[in-house]
């Protein structure tokens, strides 16, 4: 039992998604704007990586693997993944239409979105098992939406700071996920896996 | 023999998740879009036509299905703001062509003033004003209702005798603002 | 005759950011003769070296950012505190390349490019430090040990000569000035205790190297503790918080305190994790930099409790030594977020006004 | 309720959050006791002294008033009249500065002084308590009495409550540095607050009545307690000293415990709240009959050689007060004065937190001013430089700490900074009370109040905004319906009488055309008209000629002559006024002769206006007005008409040079020409095209200006 908390906080603190594995930067960058875009887009992501490190687990090891067509994996996987994103939207959409509206392009892009597709394939290359993969799959959502949150809390205060005119929006935000990472570098090592 | 085996596969799979989609699709079906309402409730309903749509509404519709932000001159800066807000999109200056409508002079709002000499009792402006904010009737004397008028000035071009003129409403105590300049307060950076 | 129109309050209680500021650094005085008396030279010599640094940045940025009053901003004593907070940071012996780059970063990056005093969310001192450790580990861990236990004299010239040459005059490498008697190079109370518990050696054991001298870490103690008389005057004289550096230090006491009963010979005791690195320096100077860290009173001992969390789980766990600057950043970055959720209720609201708005 | 009452006996308060110690200074004029004044030459009275409405004016210019007459009755329940301070002649009513931070002019009486200071008539009341509740509440409207804390809320509506309150609070505090006036008053005049008191507890009968007051005042402590001494309800509680203990939310945390709701007043929670000035003006108002005319009046600050308290009549100009207590006006004497801005040290009216500098010296004392602060240079250096000395904020927390409301100012000032409205009205900006503590302490020496209050300002301009357009909405709403409905009510009346031509002609045809010719006159006159209404676009003559001949063509001679008698008639009455296209329905005889001479006159002088731009309308309307006593007919009226658009067209040519313009005015003109013959009310595409043009146009306009005004520089 103890491994798998290991994994999970290895995940989400050690080797985060978006700021020591580089994954998943363009919708950390979008949705940042604003909290609460950035919390529904990390309840949408979590639903969606965790579902989709499950299905694909799924699909490959009891369809790919007994049909020896490993090379179908990563087609395979971009359908599951889409499949899942089209049906969360459709959940988005009719839950809170408001969500929906705020998410906006961002929603559907969760498809394209790495990490999602680099759980996946993550998951096979480190040969998790079932119970493994899932909780890979969680453990990278958390760590997504952690980062995000807090990324947009700090965001909507530097929307008011007098950062110099070329810096203004993106620049800063960029540079403002840098010192995240460096930040984030201090966990290097705390799970030994 | 592998090809047809994978594309078999394959075909199964995607054929398998399309029904799931299908059946979703029904039970989640979503109708309208309540957008138009809320974008409208924001605009300033001078309904002065200044953004090339006539009225609020139809152009509440317009930016709901993509039309720029930035037309609408009454509501200004704040509006566009609010509007972004609404729809997530970042904020666009004003539309350069449409003239910033806030009087420059005073920051008090515009407000039309029918000069009574000159009035003929034509009834041109009443047909034209949007909010029904000019009294009177054919040949007899018009005036305007100063808190009615939404300074959309659509009654200025009517007029034959040119007896319409907009004017700032008067600075009072009540609508007296602290303003910060009036105190040299030097912001730092 | 018109009188002038002023707006109230008329009065003021002449208190001044910048006397706040030089308080600040004179309370830091304590700590850097500590420094000076067991470790030499090394650290104020970069302190100086920094100051400089910043000054000229800040300088700099200001002009091109034109600025007016350019003078009252420089000398508001936030550069200098930075200089002086990342200059007490770093190794003594590190060359002197490293507090230049170091105050340069914290300067225009960390502070200047978010727009100035008051609108960057991480505190510049410990960023740069973060930034240097990572790019230059070699440089950042040359930690000299005590003079006491050096075969070496290190005077003010010779420091000079090591810190700018990187040999002493006699010749000798940094590595060597590091090197102990018995042959082994010295490190960190924490450092050595670390490697220690990995080899599998108990605390005990391990405790009786020289480094650790008669209690718990020879100089990093008294350098600590005068620290914490510094913050004490400042907490005294309302220059800080409270809140944050006793939330900070209750809470390493506790985390400490569990490991230590539950595996006393695998954990180093409480006060050693108070007495050692920069753990006083941290929960008083740093961590109650009001500009990075929360603004009401819950948010504070949130923060406080998370930072001192964090350094007990990177100090026991992680693979740098002494985690107080990775844990301060990952604070600063917190802080935005938990002020969202820890707004005090106000006169005539029933719930705190997060529930009530969401209700 | 009991637990409280425990409480204050064992003296042990409540505390309510920050709160600062600014130095007293109420030395300086504690020490001296209320002065009487000399009259003053001039009393100016401004009418509205409150917060309400003004009074109607019972005076004109040139009456003489006595000493406590009524100057202006209150008509609706928010208005509190004025009374003459003393006897004199009303030499003046016209607009003055008031005692406001804009500095702007209301309507004040003008009061000559006679020095004679001869009284009204006054009966005495020996005994109140046989008045009933209506007859005390009615007195002391009549007495002009409005809060005089600092507020200034009409008295009687607020003691016009049902009784049975919880709490008759009495505000003594008198939190603010420099003012002792309260002070006094109640050392010299407690027993008459005490009678206030219990006029107070006679109409509302509260629970308990508490007197808060700071133990700074220990004399007016003592004074209070022995003159209260005989009454057991009446409890006088001695606060720590601690600004701002005096605000009414604050000072009803520290003696009850409670809060008042966000957003709501004391009153929905039982309890009322005076202050002893207002209480002493209600005994003078009930027993002596003497209306609020006078009031206690600190003057104070180092520019003053002999700072004191004065009894001050109501309209004195604060130059007399500066005369009286020796204002020296240090700046004028060292010429080092800096900017030319600085003209001269700030004058407060009001304490040094909540105060607010008066432009000049004419203003007059009212109701609510309870202090004069004349600070030397070396006492408030803050109030005199010119240019405020602001950092950025370091987010320390000190005015966080120090806020009585527990609101965050550091937050506020960030998104009062931005004009983030929505963000602050979620960090409860209405519920800052403008005290001033955080600014007070804030070591970079932030303006906070100031960002506040221009916050607050322009939340509320965008609250009025957006009830406005919901106005304008639903207005617009209700038009269109109405516009819709007549073109229904149109169309349905057009199909009834094209059924009814058709059962005539069926009608016709069944029986041998014995129909009267009058059915099928009214059918042939509908039909003329109709006609008229369609081609309204084409105005040309031949038109009606072939509507004339298929009439011919299906009815008899008779109805065709009647029918041509009436499109002859249409026809001249459209030639004659192709410009102004009046409504041609109403065939309306034009009998204001008058107006139409003066609607020549006024386009011929309006055309001559607009020739020299800086000539007045309104005085060429003048000169339209004694021209016009010639009236002549309706050709005149004409005439004007035809005159004016001429004018209208030759000025627009004139003014404009680029032919480019000229199209746009062709197009504007056709436009005009265009909308002329719209016959249909709703036609919105045209007028919107119109709209867009003269936005077009005035674009264009302001285009050329602005490239006129870059050329310039």
């Amino acid at each position: 039992m103890t491994d798998y908390a290991l994994l999970l906080i290895g995940t989400v603190l050690v080797n985060n998604f978006v700021l020591v594995q580089f994954l998943g930067l363009c919708p950390f960058m979008g949705v940042s704007s604003r909290t609460e875009t950035a919390i529904g887009m990390s309840f949408a992501t979590t639903f969606v990586m965790t579902l989709a490190s499950l299905l694909s687990y799924l699909v490959t090891t009891y369809i790919l693997i007994p049909l020896n067509l490993e090379y179908l994996t990563t087609m395979s996987f971009i359908l599951v993944i889409a499949v899942v994103v089209q049906f969360t939207e459709m959940v988005v959409h009719k839950t809170s239409s408001s969500l929906y509206r705020l998410l906006g392009i961002f929603l559907p892009l969760i498809t394209t979105n790495c990490a999602v597709l680099g759980v996946a394939l993550l998951n096979l290359r480190l040969q998790h098992n079932f119970f493994e993969s899932i909780i890979y799959g969680f453990g990278a959502a958390v760590g997504f939406s952690l980062v995000l949150v807090m990324f947009s809390a700090m965001r909507e205060k530097l929307a008011n700071a007098d950062v110099p005119t070329p810096f203004k929006g993106a620049a800063i935000a960029m540079i403002t996920a840098g010192l995240m990472s460096l930040a984030f570098m201090g966990f290097a090592g705390l799970v030994k896996i | 023999m592998n090809i047809l085996l994978a594309i078999l596969v394959l075909g199964v799979i995607s054929a398998l998740f399309g029904a799931l989609l299908g059946y979703a699709s029904i039970r989640f079906h979503v109708e309208g879009d309540p957008i138009a309402e809320q974008l409208d409730a924001l605009l300033p309903q001078t309904q002065c036509g200044q953004c090339g749509y006539p009225g609020c509404k139809p152009y509440a519709e317009a930016v709901a299905n993509g039309e720029a932000i930035n037309k609408c001159a009454p509501g200004g800066e704040d509006t566009i703001k609010k509007i972004a807000d609404l729809l997530g999109v970042d904020v666009q200056p004003l539309d350069d062509n449409h003239e910033q409508d806030d009087s420059s002079q005073s920051n008090l709002p515009k407000v039309a003033f029918i000069i009574e000499e000159d009035c003929i009792g034509c009834t041109k402006c009443i047909q034209a004003c949007p909010v029904d904010a000019i009294l009177g009737a054919a040949k007899q004397m018009h005036t305007i209702l100063s808190d009615e008028c939404t300074g959309c000035d659509l009654c200025v071009a009517p007029c034959p005798v040119d007896c319409i003129e907009m004017r700032p409403t008067p600075e009072t105590i009540q609508n007296w603002q602290w303003d910060l300049n009036k105190i040299a307060v030097k912001q730092i950076g | 005759m018109a009188f002038w129109i002023a707006s109230s309050p008329h009065n003021h209680n002449k208190a001044e950011t910048s006397a706040l500021m030089r308080l600040v650094i004179y309370a830091l005085i304590p700590g850097i003769f500590a420094q000076w008396y067991f470790f030499g030279w090394g650290n104020i010599i970069h302190i100086s070296l920094a100051v400089f640094t910043a000054l000229f940045c800040e300088f700099i940025v200001l002009s091109i950012r034109n600025k007016n009053n350019i003078s009252k901003q420089l000398f508001d004593g936030s550069a200098v505190l930075t200089a002086v907070l990342l200059g007490i940071c770093l190794p003594a012996i590190a060359p002197w390349w490293i507090s230049i780059i170091g105050a340069m970063f914290a300067i225009v990056i960390v502070k200047q490019l978010y727009g100035g005093l008051g609108h960057n969310p991480f505190n510049p001192a410990m960023a740069a430090y973060v930034m240097l450790l990572i790019s230059f580990p070699l440089q950042m861990t040359s930690w000299q040990p005590p003079l006491t236990l050096m075969t070496v004299d290190l005077d003010f010239a010779n420091t000079l000569n090591v810190i700018f040459s990187g040999f002493t005059k006699e010749g000798y490498s940094v590595e060597q000035l590091r090197t102990s008697v018995d042959g082994f190079t010295m490190a960190t109370p924490l450092d050595t205790l670390k490697t220690d518990l990995g080899i599998g050696f108990t605390v005990f054991e391990s405790i009786e190297k020289n480094v650790f001298g008669e209690h718990f870490a020879l100089g990093w103690e008294w350098i600590n503790f005068a620290f914490l008389l510094g913050g004490l005057v400042l907490i005294a004289k309302k220059a800080i918080a409270w809140q944050t550096p006793v939330s900070f230090l209750s809470s390493l006491f506790i985390c400490s305190f569990i490991a230590y009963t539950i595996t006393p010979d695998s954990s180093a005791s409480t006060m050693f994790h108070w007495m050692t690195g920069g753990c006083m320096l941290g929960a008083f100077f740093i961590l109650t930099d009001p500009v990075t860290g929360a603004t009401s009173n819950k948010g504070r001992f949130i923060i406080g409790a998370l930072a001192g969390l964090l350094v007990y789980l990177i100090r026991t766990f992680g693979g740098y030594p002494d985690g107080i600057a990775f844990s301060i950043l990952l604070c600063n970055m917190a802080a935005p977020l938990i002020d969202q959720y820890t707004r005090p209720r106000t006169y005539g609201h029933h719930t705190n006004t997060k529930q009530e708005e969401a209700k | 309720m009991e637990s409280i009452i425990e409480r204050i006996n064992q003296g042990k308060f409540w505390h309510f959050h920050g709160g600062i110690h600014p130095p007293e200074q109420k030395a300086t004029t504690s020490d001296k006791p209320i002065k009487q004044l000399s009259l003053p030459k001039q009393l100016v009275l401004p009418l509205q002294q409150h917060i309400g409405r003004q009074g109607d004016l019972l005076v004109e210019v040139g009456d003489k008033v006595l000493k406590g007459q009524a100057l202006t009755q209150s008509s609706n329940p928010m208005a509190v009249p004025v009374h003459a301070p003393t006897s004199g002649t009303i030499s003046a009513i016209k607009k003055s500065v008031i005692a406001h931070p804009s500095g702007l002019s209301e309507l004040c009486l003008f009061i000559d002084v006679d020095g004679e200071d001869t009284w009204k008539k006054r009966e005495i009341c020996q005994d109140f308590s046989q008045l009933s509740r209506q007859e005390i509440i009615t007195k002391i409207s009549n007495a002009g009495i409005a809060g005089m804390g600092g507020a200034g809320f009409p008295t009687h509506i607020k003691v016009n409550t049902k009784p049975d309150i919880n709490f008759l609070i009495i505000n003594a505090a008198e939190c603010e540095p420099y003012i002792t006036s309260d002070d006094l008053l109640m050392r010299e005049q407690s027993e008459a607050i005490v009678d206030g008191i219990k006029i107070l507890d006679q109409l509302l009968n509260p629970a308990f009545i508490l007197i808060g007051i700071e133990n700074n005042k220990p004399q007016a402590i003592k004074a209070l307690q022995q003159a209260t001494k005989h009454i057991e309800k009446i409890k006088v509680c001695v606060l720590p000293t601690k600004y701002p203990t005096g605000g009414e939310k604050q000072l009803i945390k520290i003696l009850t415990g409670k809060e008042v709701d966000s957003g709501s007043l004391p009153i929905n929670s039982g309890i009322v709240v005076q202050n002893v000035a207002t209480c002493f003006a209600i005994s003078d108002a009930v027993i002596n009959d003497i209306p609020l005319i006078r009031r206690v009046v600190t003057l104070t600050g180092k520019a003053l050689s002999k700072p004191q308290n004065f009894w001050v009549l109501l309209g004195t100009q604060v130059s007399y007060l500066l005369e009286q207590a020796g204002f020296v006006n240090e700046d004028n004497n060292n010429q080092n004065t800096q900017a030319s801005l600085q003209t001269s040290p700030p004058v407060i009216m009001g304490g040094p937190l909540m105060g607010f500098s008066i432009l000049n010296e004419q203003v007059p004392i009212v109701k609510t001013s309870n202090c004069i602060l004349a600070p030397s240079k070396t006492e408030m250096p803050s109030a005199f430089d010119n240019s405020s000395n602001e950092v950025e904020c370091i987010r320390c927390g000190q005015c966080a700490d120090v806020c009585p409301s527990q609101l965050l100012p550091q937050e506020m000032q960030w998104s009062a900074k931005a004009k983030d409205h929505q963000q602050l009205t979620k960090l409860n900006l209405f519920d800052c009370i403008d005290c001033g503590a955080c600014a007070y302490v804030c070591p970079s020496q932030i303006p906070l109040v100031q960002y506040y209050r221009v916050a607050k300002a322009e939340i509320r301009q965008q609250q009025q905004l957006d009830i406005k357009s919901e106005k304008a909405k639903a207005r617009f709403e209700a038009r269109k319906l109405r516009l819709e409905q007549e073109k229904i009510a149109r169309q349905a009346k057009h199909e009834k009488a094209a059924a009814a031509r058709k059962a005539t002609m069926n009608k016709k045809s069944a029986d041998g055309g014995t129909a009267s010719s009058a059915v099928a006159a009214a059918l042939a006159r509908v039909k003329a008209k109709k006609a008229a209404d369609q081609n309204k676009a084409e105005t040309a003559e031949p038109t009606n000629q072939v509507q004339d001949n298929n009439v011919q063509s299906e009815k008899s001679q008779v109805k065709a002559a009647i029918a041509r008698a009436k499109a002859k008639r249409l026809a001249n009455e459209q030639a004659t006024k192709p410009a102004i296209d009046n409504n041609v329905q109403d065939s309306v005889v034009d009998d204001k002769k008058a107006r139409v001479a003066a609607a020549i006159a006024k386009a011929k002088a309006k055309k001559a206006a607009e020739k020299e731009p800086s000539s007045n309308p309104d005085v060429s309307s003048a000169e339209a007005q004694n021209t016009s006593t010639g009236a002549d007919d309706k050709k005149a009226r004409i005439a004007a008409a035809v005159a004016k658009a001429k004018a209208k067209k030759a000025t627009k040519k004139e003014s404009s040079s680029s032919p480019e313009v000229s199209s746009v005015e062709e197009q504007n003109i056709s436009t005009d020409d265009a909308q002329n013959t719209a016959t249909d009310a709703d036609d919105k595409k045209v007028r919107i095209a119109a709209a867009v043009a003269k936005a077009k146009l005035k674009a264009l306009d302001r285009a050329k200006q602005a490239s006129t005004t870059n050329s310039e520089e």
